[in-house]
């Protein structure tokens, strides 16, 4: 496996955290600092996937929501319009999670276009047919 | 009888979370169930998010303020800005934008236009007025009554429990 | 960057636990240390407290404010009331009150009157103003810097943990 | 062991809550169903403290405080004056305050004239030579 780290600074909480990608395999998974996803960072979320999205247009995604306790709409938002400028050719899973997270999430029915699964490992054990986009 | 609180931040998207971990501490202190605290956190943080982005046009220096009541069996909050008014029709229209994704719809995966319907979508009732240079966002939750807050020393009382620790 | 907070209630007594509700959870987001959390719920219910009694004499149809701002290394809270000012004199003695017992006096075993040197003993810093009509009690508490509030991310990008789960 | 229950009844919080007191031989525990000690009950603390002192002025006292997180001047002030009232003769003991209790109680150093036990077992367990009132 390589390793491969594509850091963006922020500063955010006047502390800086920084979205992660950490290799898989043919996965990418996002791993997610901050307890918030909300308005005053996404569009750094949206870019954050639409880079890497552009940059290993092959992988599959899996984003870690463990740590995050809110999402908002600006950062669900976020997360649609990136899936759609890769014209929904990408595979992208929701990994563990919590329920208000979960809550938001299911509002939009989400699962109509991308997995959502309870562990990170449940993502990446996710075959490829199991994968909701473009199934 | 019913408790009220009133906050005010201002309008900076950077100050949202302290309202958000203020609402959480009323609500919990008004022992709203854990389930529904998160979804009038999200509320609260998508009216003021609003506020911030339509009524002030991310000017950082206005004010938003938040009335915060816990009736017996509701919860009341009034999200106040002295901003742009929004269009009535376009907050009625909003009860009835789809916050469902649909895979054949690259519309149902656009990047904003879903404050409002989640707002919809989690409270019992959601109302907008404009008024001496004021607008107001209501929005009202039914809350469940917990069995404990039920009167309960008159058994207490009579029923003395084994004495000795 | 500074973050900051209004909130205000009504003078009657059965709001100030919601008003601590408030305070714990604004505190808890802003990295405020547990064992300083309690001591700012403390404070603010008895300056609080306080103003009801005292300035507002019980009426419970008043108002008080608390401004709660979290700087880099303090945190800043100032409670506002619009009734009766306290003698200047009467404040400045407030520091020198014993808060301690004493077996052999009585007096130290009174009933009230450590409100305002329980605030001396917990927080940095204490002052009393008034001035057109309104009545403030700033109180400031110096926060000790978490190590984890430093930047750190430099150091992750350069020590990558090892890779798969 | 005789049970004996003094109850009495407030409405606190949309719900009634009263103090309770149990008897453990010579001692009688106050329980608290509360979780706040604050200025709208200090009047019913200090009676009901004075209240249970006359009626068995014998009987050691254990405060259980388990439960309280929160306690005020006011109720401080409750306890101190119900204690003083009896002449210093009565002893008192504070069991299990929890930390932000502990705080304001070691402010106004109240070890001086009364005990402060980890555990309530350990307040029934004092010996009379241990109780700090008197001695
Ligand atoms: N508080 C407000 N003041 C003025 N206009 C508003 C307000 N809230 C919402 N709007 C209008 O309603 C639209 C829909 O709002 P919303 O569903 O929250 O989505 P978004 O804010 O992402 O656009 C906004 O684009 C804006 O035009
Ligand atoms: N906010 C206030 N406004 C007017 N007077 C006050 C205020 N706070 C305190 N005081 C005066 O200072 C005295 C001491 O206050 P404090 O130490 O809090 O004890 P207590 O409130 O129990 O009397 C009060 O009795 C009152 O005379």
């Amino acid at each position: 496996d390589i390793l491969r780290f594509y850091p963006i600074y922020i500063n955010l909480k006047d502390m800086r955290m920084t979205f992660t990608n950490r290799q898989y395999g043919r996965r990418t998974i996002v791993e997610i600092p901050m307890k918030d996803l909300d308005s005053s960072i996404a569009t750094l979320f949206k870019n954050h996937l639409l880079e890497l999205l552009e940059s290993s247009p092959d992988d599959m995604v899996v984003i870690d929501l463990e740590n995050v306790r809110f999402l908002d709409s600006t950062c669900l938002g976020a997360l649609l319009t990136a899936f759609r400028q890769t014209g929904s050719k990408r595979k992208v899973a929701l990994a563990a999670p919590q329920t208000a997270v979960l809550e938001v999430l299911n509002a939009a029915r989400i699962t109509r276009v991308m997995a959502i699964t309870r562990t990170l490992n449940e993502a990446l054990c996710l075959l490829p047919e199991h994968w909701l986009a473009d199934s | 009888m019913s408790h009220r609180v009133s906050l005010g931040i201002d309008s900076r998207v950077e100050s949202v979370r302290f309202l958000r971990a203020a609402i959480r501490g009323l609500c919990d202190e008004a022992e709203v169930p854990a389930s529904l605290i998160s979804r009038v956190e999200l509320c609260v943080a998508e009216a003021v998010c609003n506020a911030i982005e339509h009524a002030y046009a991310r000017q950082t220096d206005r004010k938003i303020w938040v009335n915060w009541v816990r009736h017996d069996d509701t919860l009341a909050i009034r999200i106040s800005d002295c901003g742009q008014s929004m269009a009535t029709d376009l907050f009625a229209m909003a009860r009835d934008i789809r916050l469902e994704v649909d895979p054949d719809d690259p519309c149902s995966l656009r990047g904003r236009g879903r404050g409002l319907a989640l707002i919809h979508a989690f409270m019992t009732a959601v109302d907008y007025t404009s008024a001496d240079g004021l607008n107001h966002l209501d929005m009202r939750l039914a809350i469940p009554q917990s069995p404990q807050s039920l009167p309960s020393c008159g058994e207490d009382a009579d029923s003395p429990s084994s004495g000795t620790p």
